[in-house]
């Protein structure tokens, strides 16, 4: 490797949101596009990494490390594997979209895009931190700019609910923090000097109690982000009043901090709790699952219908990793792709329609695939990814999770699988009321279907959201690996045995040994 | 010997002029008695061999900042008696009592542990040539910090004198 | 010819792909003749690959198209057998009709386009499933053509009873997907993989009786809401919201038929549990019986067809759960054609009444509509049982396959045969109150007969409802089980497969049957052949007692509606709005609450005096002071 | 009778604790503002006192850094005050309370 791609990767949307702060007053025109581009470069630099990204190898790849202070063991060290390689192309993939389904936005669009661009410089850190000092950084600074996405561009409860944001997860936080600093005294204990780095205390040696104190202190600022029932009410309130790009980001990038630090951290660092707690986090995700799904049948705002249905969704997310079996982990890591997709593209489309009607309220509309055909197909074919059908993208990370969760949680599974049938329910049951019937008001009448702009902003997550469930192999072959490498150090520390593991499935009808 | 008669004298005047700036209604009596306590103390500076300090106290302190004070005390007009009642209902007890505590508590750790170190052999000799030397070596950073202290100090202060609340006509 | 058996379903996807973006501007008939040619072509290169088979040289092939997901042993894969033959021929064929007739029916529509997309699609998805070599995608297609049902259910968006139907009709068969996914589940961890050849082949080295059980009910679970029988029965009816041809092709012909190939392509496991198997064969015959009543009450002339293609599919689970699979298939296809031709039919009806369809305002059509009629006469004796045409065959065979079962499947024949005896009753009166009899036409309608394009394939469909029952006839010569030859190899390792008793019995038990057709047949004829328009409902004049029960469709609707959806709202509503709002968020909320109360009482202590803060400060510093001094002392 | 150390520094305490009642009991802000100036200058002369007891000059110059410091601060507090009062016309710090929880 001849460049830093990761650092550049973090650093070059940072760089452009100075950029964008710093264009001249008078040229109002040059903000989108510049920051377009910004984001377009990102997007390549992150297809570059996804495509030389080495199958044959599951540890960590492209690797940068530098001490920042090495007294107390906290470094500058990026690396990017399976599992963080796809989040880091999702949040790539996400932005440019955000970007181009914002120019509407005429109150302070500089710093409207340069929120946007720190964000998305925030999150890529995030995932490609492999010092917990760094990690937190990230984690605790991309609250900053989502601050201010929904406290100042969000709808009339923008406050309120940025605060409410804010604070919840700033509380699980500070868990976090405290977690990760017994951590690093540990490891002072134990190897005579203090680290953060990730590959190090993954060596410490914590005794079963301790671990149970750190997976809960690193659980509830992850099951806080995630969110898992019962932290979730933050999520539908900053859904609702965050402006679209907000929304987008929010549920397409930023719960899955929350899924992937559970993954990468409580999984690989604590093990043994990992195994026996993992009953207790899949429970708590299947009465997500359904709770989300309950919940967001009867909601009269479609952007919170959204927003609980992205509950349930990523309870299943969450039942996949804990189920502990290569299956179940890697459809909840293609899961996370997947709903960042097709949820992202759900806000775009509640976006859309807001925009031309100003109103969330699903009874405000009715009939309208008359005029907004194509909206309308659109909106149906995301309902469909949503609700995950075969074939797109959302079944392929189901699939894999029922199945692979039903070795190890099999009651669990069989409930969950009702959560398929109720997201059909919410789903169909708001397309009915919004898009067909009579067009009984002028309002409605007076709608016009998307424009160019618009389709160019969809088509490109359409065609992922059929590339993926039709052809997932090169993401699964990515994604595997890295599983793999998680389960057997989880099999190696513990003696656990996954129940269901890639090795044991055939694919062809040849014998199979019993 | 003569340090004693001027450890009374002086020390005399310090305590009178600290207690007629506290209890005195008029604030230019005030500022004039804490005049009166900062040259006794150059005085005693000069006792304990601080020569440049007792030189930069009087010019600085009783010179400099002390004239500022009367200047402003004239400037905004408060250079009449005032109402000493105490409006707070707890603080002047408290105050007193809490004064009277440190007191005794010095008095006790007086009591209990003075300075420990034994006295040097001869005591430092504070010209302008030792503090400069210590100055330009040891305390060189902290030395140009307070030149950039000083900068602020001036710049805030002039944008403060500026700052017209009233809106302009 | 089999390596590239992929083109069966690419060809009706690269149809429907096309039309999407083009159907719309090539308007009527290019898009309907585009989307035609396509899935004729798939039959016909169905038919040339499957030209192996039919001289019994035929291997069963699978054929890997690319990895989709192989953690779960579920890959792009087809399966080219006798079996999954048979179904591509069906859908094919009868669908190549079925799309040359829309492009009459669909004239003047102005989605025209946007219908044979959807209807392309349909098609595709349909090959998908009976192609699939493994669960996963089987599973795929099962979900897709779902997708399809909805989207052509609920074609004209604008009726909101279209819109409902087409959603009520996914979600059902949602409810039975719930249990073929954990049926799949179980199938991954018993067997490791979801590939037909593994799990299949013999499948009682992995599994006990009990498992078994367990993952037949749920594969069955999901059979029954695709292919509409009790208890999941109840979204079919409504889905005739959907145009004509949908009802005949998904809801009549194919995709309702796809729990029935379900079962028969997973014989091998239902055969481990004679529990799974009996259940299947006694929902088949109640489902058979139960619809069958309904449809003596019903008005609608699509509705009466949408309850006989629901105690039909009856009488196909019957078979397949007497483990008469291939008399199952054999109706399977028999139904096809002529239920397919009867919906065309009544579609042609529709049609020339001004898209009527309360058989109250038909009546008399015979003489204005001489093709359509002499068609339907052929429908009619098909599907009630009169030889030789084909129900008669297919029916009896499968009748006879239950009586030879013995025990309690004789329980079930009695059954079957009573439904036989209603089947005739209602599609008589079905043929009695539209072709026959007076006209009751509204006034100023004018029937006229349908273009040539829409009765060209209800005469092949005729023909095919007339002789395909030939192909396998009990008989030997000339007229051999040619069809059962043919499935044969499909079952090789189906060792409980059942066959129609030998003797005399199947003679005297076809006699039977077709005594009991004629008996209902002359029923109808006497009650209904002056029917007038006051006098429709079923048996007397006004809807008493139990009719009127029966005319509701036993009200299972409005059950279903206040027992299971209204208190399922309730609870979200509750949930949402008093659970979630309150509970949870409200504990939320509580502790920014009591923060903020503790916040309140702490406020004195800011009173803003600078003096006050200094006192305080003070005091703490001598606080401090005295805490050194007690440590000093101490 | 020698002055010894004990002495100065009694009386450093002594002008403190004048210094600090007059903080809290004076709410004219220039005398309390010279209250503080008097505060410094008790610890000031314990600077010196405490250095020349041991022999070491720094205590000097920490009492150099402590003046220049003072008078940075009385600039700027003398400015606050002078924009105060233009605002207030009022000396006393007990009418600055807007600030009140």
């Amino acid at each position: 490797m001849d460049f830093n791609v990761l650092s550049l990767l973090i650093w070059l949307p940072v760089a452009g949101a100075a950029i964008v702060i710093g264009l001249p007053r008078r040229r109002p025109e040059l903000v989108v596009p510049v920051a377009f581009a910004l984001s377009i470069l990102t997007l390549g630099l992150a297809g570059f990494v996804v495509v030389d990204f080495d199958l044959s190898n599951p540890g960590f790849q492209f690797v940068e490390k530098t001490a920042i202070w090495s007294d107390l063991g906290i470094d500058y060290n990026l690396g990017v594997d399976g599992i963080s390689l796809f989040l880091v192309a999702l949040t790539s993939f996400l932005f440019p979209i955000a970007i181009v389904a914002s120019v509407n936005i005429t109150d302070r669009r500089k710093e409207f895009m340069a929120t946007l661009l720190l964000l998305e410089g925030a999150l890529i850190g995030v995932f490609l931190s492999l010092d917990l000092i760094l990690f937190f950084v990230f984690f605790e600074v991309l609250l900053v700019p989502m601050y201010f996405l929904i406290g100042l561009w969000g709808g009339e409860r923008r406050l309120e609910a940025a605060l409410k944001f804010f604070l919840y997860t700033a509380l699980g936080s500070a868990f976090l923090l405290v977690g990760i600093i017994f951590l690093s005294a540990q490891a002072n204990d134990q190897f005579g000097s203090p680290t953060f780095n990730y590959l190090e205390l993954l060596n410490l040696d914590i005794s079963t109690t301790t671990q149970y104190w750190l997976f809960a202190a690193f659980g509830i600022a992850f099951a806080i982000k995630v969110p898992l029932f019962p932290f979730h009410t933050w999520l539908p309130d900053a859904h609702t009043e965050a402006p679209t790009a907000g929304s987008v980001i929010l549920a397409g990038v930023l719960l899955k901090m929350g899924t992937y630090g559970f993954l990468r951290f409580n999984l690989n660092l604590f093990p043994h709790a990992a195994v026996e707690l993992a009953g207790f986090l899949a429970a708590l995700a299947v009465v997500g699952i359904i709770y989300g799904a309950v919940v967001a049948i009867v909601q009269p705002d479609i952007k919170r219908l959204v927003a609980y249905s992205s509950v349930s969704h990523l309870g299943f997310v969450i039942l996949g990793i804990f189920a502990l079996t290569s299956q179940g982990v890697s459809g909840g890591v293609i899961q996370m792709v997947n709903h960042g997709l097709t949820t992202g593209a759900l806000f775009l489309l509640v976006g859309m329609i807001y925009e031309r009607r100003h109103t969330r309220e699903i009874s405000a509309y009715g009939g309208i695939q008359k005029v907004m055909p194509l909206f309308a197909g659109f909106f149906l074919f995301t309902v469909f990814a949503s609700a995950g059908l075969p074939g797109l993208n959302g079944f392929v990370g189901e699939f894999l999770i029922l199945l692979g969760s039903y070795a190890r949680h099999p009651i669990l599974a069989i409930i969950a699988a009702v959560g398929v049938l109720l997201a059909a329910v919410y789903l169909l049951w708001a397309y009915e009321r919004v898009f067909t019937g009579e067009l009984d008001s002028d309002e409605n009448r007076a709608l016009t279907d998307i424009g160019v702009r618009e389709i160019g902003i969809l088509v490109p997550i359409v065609a992922l959201i059929i590339f993926l469930g039709v052809y997932p192999k090169p993401v699964l072959d990515r994604i595997e690996p890295a599983v793999e490498r998680v389960l057997d150090r989880i099999e190696d520390r513990t003696g656990f045995d996954s129940p269901l593991r890639i090795s044991d499935v055939t694919t062809d009808g040849v014998e199979v040994t019993p | 010997m003569v340090e004693l008669v001027l450890f009374i004298v002086f020390g005399a005047i310090a305590l009178a002029g600290a207690l007629s700036m506290v209890l005195h209604p008029n604030p230019v009596h005030g500022a004039l008695g804490l005049m009166a306590t900062m040259l006794s103390i150059a005085v005693f500076y000069v006792v304990n061999s601080g020569h440049f300090i007792a030189a930069v106290q009087v010019v600085v302190y009783a010179g400099a900042v002390m004239t500022l004070f009367l200047f402003v005390i004239m400037l905004i007009g408060v250079d009449r008696h005032e109402n000493l009642e105490e409006s707070l209902p707890i603080q002047r007890p408290l105050a007193i009592a809490v004064g009277i505590a440190f007191l005794v508590l010095l008095g006790l750790i007086g009591g209990n542990a003075w300075i420990t170190a034994p006295e040097a052999a001869s005591p430092p000799n504070g010209t302008v040539e030792n503090i400069a030397d210590l100055l330009f070596t040891d305390w060189l950073l902290p030395f140009e910090v307070t030149t950039l202290l000083l900068i602020i100090a001036s710049v805030g202060a002039v944008a403060l004198a500026q700052y017209d609340p009233r809106p302009k006509e | 010819m089999v390596d590239y058996i992929w083109i069966i379903i690419a060809l009706p996807l690269t149809g429907a792909v096309f039309l999407h973006f083009f159907g719309t501007r090539m308007g009527e008939p290019a898009a309907g003749a585009v989307a035609s040619a396509t899935i004729g072509l798939s039959f016909l290169y169905a038919l040339a690959a499957a030209a192996d088979f039919f001289t019994g040289s035929g291997e069963a092939e699978a054929v890997h198209l690319f990895d989709w997901i192989p953690a779960l042993g579920a890959n792009a894969q087809l399966l080219w057998d006798p079996l999954s033959a048979v179904m591509t021929l069906t859908v094919t064929g009868v669908g190549t009709l079925i799309h040359v007739y829309s492009i009459g029916y669909m004239h003047g529509d102005p989605r025209y386009g946007r219908f044979f997309t959807n209807l392309n699609f349909f098609a595709a998805s349909m090959l998908i499933l009976v192609l699939a070599d493994n669960f996963g995608l089987l599973f795929v297609g099962w979900e897709l053509v779902g997708l399809s049902s909805y989207m052509l259910i609920s074609f004209w968006f604008t009726r909101p009873s279209a819109a409902a139907a087409g959603k009520k009709a996914f979600i059902v068969n949602r409810v039975g997907d719930v249990g073929f996914l954990v049926g799949l589940m179980l199938i991954l961890a018993n067997f490791n993989t979801l590939t037909y050849g593994a799990v299949l082949e013999n499948p009682a080295r992995f599994v006990t009786a009990g498992t078994a059980t367990a993952i037949t009910l749920l594969l069955l679970l999901g059979a029954v809401g695709k292919s509409a029988q009790i208890p999941l029965f109840f979204w079919l009816p409504d889905a005739m919201e959907g145009p004509t041809p949908v009802s005949a092709l998904i809801h009549a012909a194919t995709m309702v038929t796809a729990g029935v190939y379900m079962v028969a392509r997973t014989a091998s496991l239902f055969e481990l549990s004679s529990f799974s198997a009996g259940t299947v064969a006694t929902i088949g015959a109640f489902t058979a019986l139960f619809a069958a009543t309904i449809a003596l009450t019903q008005r609608d002339i699509k509705r009466v067809l949408a309850y006989s293609t629901i105690s039909q599919l009856g009488y196909m689970f019957l078979a397949v759960g007497s483990g008469a699979y291939i008399a199952g298939i054999f109706h399977l296809v028999t139904h096809a054609f002529f239920k397919a031709l009867l919906f065309l039919g009544s579609g042609s009806v529709i049609h020339a009444l001004n898209d009527e369809q309360d058989m109250a305002k038909m009546g008399g059509l015979r003489k204005v509509m001489p093709v359509t009629h002499a068609t339907m006469v052929v429908g009619w004796l098909a599907i009630i049982g009169i030889p030789p045409l084909a129900g008669f065959w297919s029916k009896d065979e499968i009748l006879a396959i239950a009586f030879g079962e013995g025990g309690w499947f004789t329980f079930l024949w009695v059954i079957g045969l009573i439904t036989a005896l209603l089947t005739a009753v209602y599609m008589t009166r079905w043929m009695y109150l539209t072709f026959w009899g007076e006209s009751r036409w509204e006034d100023g309608v004018e029937p006229h007969e349908s273009p040539p394009i829409m009765t060209v394939p209800l005469i092949g469909l005729a023909v095919g409802g007339a002789f395909f029952g030939l192909l396998n006839t009990p008989f030997r010569g000339p007229l051999r089980p040619a069809f059962e030859h043919f499935l044969e190899p499909s079952f090789e390792g189906v060792i409980a497969m059942a066959h129609i008793p030998s003797g005399a019995t199947p003679w005297n038990l076809a006699t039977i049957s077709v005594v009991a057709a004629a008996l209902g047949a002359l029923f109808a004829y006497r009650r209904y052949r002056g029917a007038r328009a006051y006098e429709i409902p079923p048996f007397a004049s006004k809807r008493t007692g139990v009719w009127r029960w029966v005319g509701a469709g036993y009200y299972v609707d409005d059950i279903i509606g206040n027992l299971l959806v209204l208190p399922g709202k309730l609870v979200a509503a509750w949930t949402a709005f008093v659970f979630d709002n309150e509970v949870i968020d409200g504990s939320v909320r509580a502790v920014g609450g009591g923060v903020r109360r503790i916040g309140g009482w702490l406020r004195p202590l800011q009173t803003g005096f600078v003096r006050s803060y200094a006192a305080v400060t003070f005091a703490g510093v001598v606080g401090l002071l005295v805490w050194f001094v007690a440590r000093g002392v101490g | 009778m020698d002055v010894t150390a004990g002495w100065y520094l009694a009386l450093g305490a002594a002008l403190f604790v004048i210094g600090a009642s007059g903080m809290l009991l004076r709410r004219n802000a220039l005398v309390m503002f010279m209250s503080i100036e008097l505060m410094l200058n008790a610890v000031n002369l314990n600077f010196v006192v405490i250095g020349r007891h041991t022999g070491d000059l720094n205590g000097q110059v920490a009492v150099f850094f402590v003046m220049v410091v003072a008078a940075a601060e009385v600039v700027v507090g003398l400015a606050i005050m002078i924009a105060v009062f233009r605002r207030r016309a009022s000396a006393s710090v007990d009418d600055l309370a807007t600030l009140k929880g």
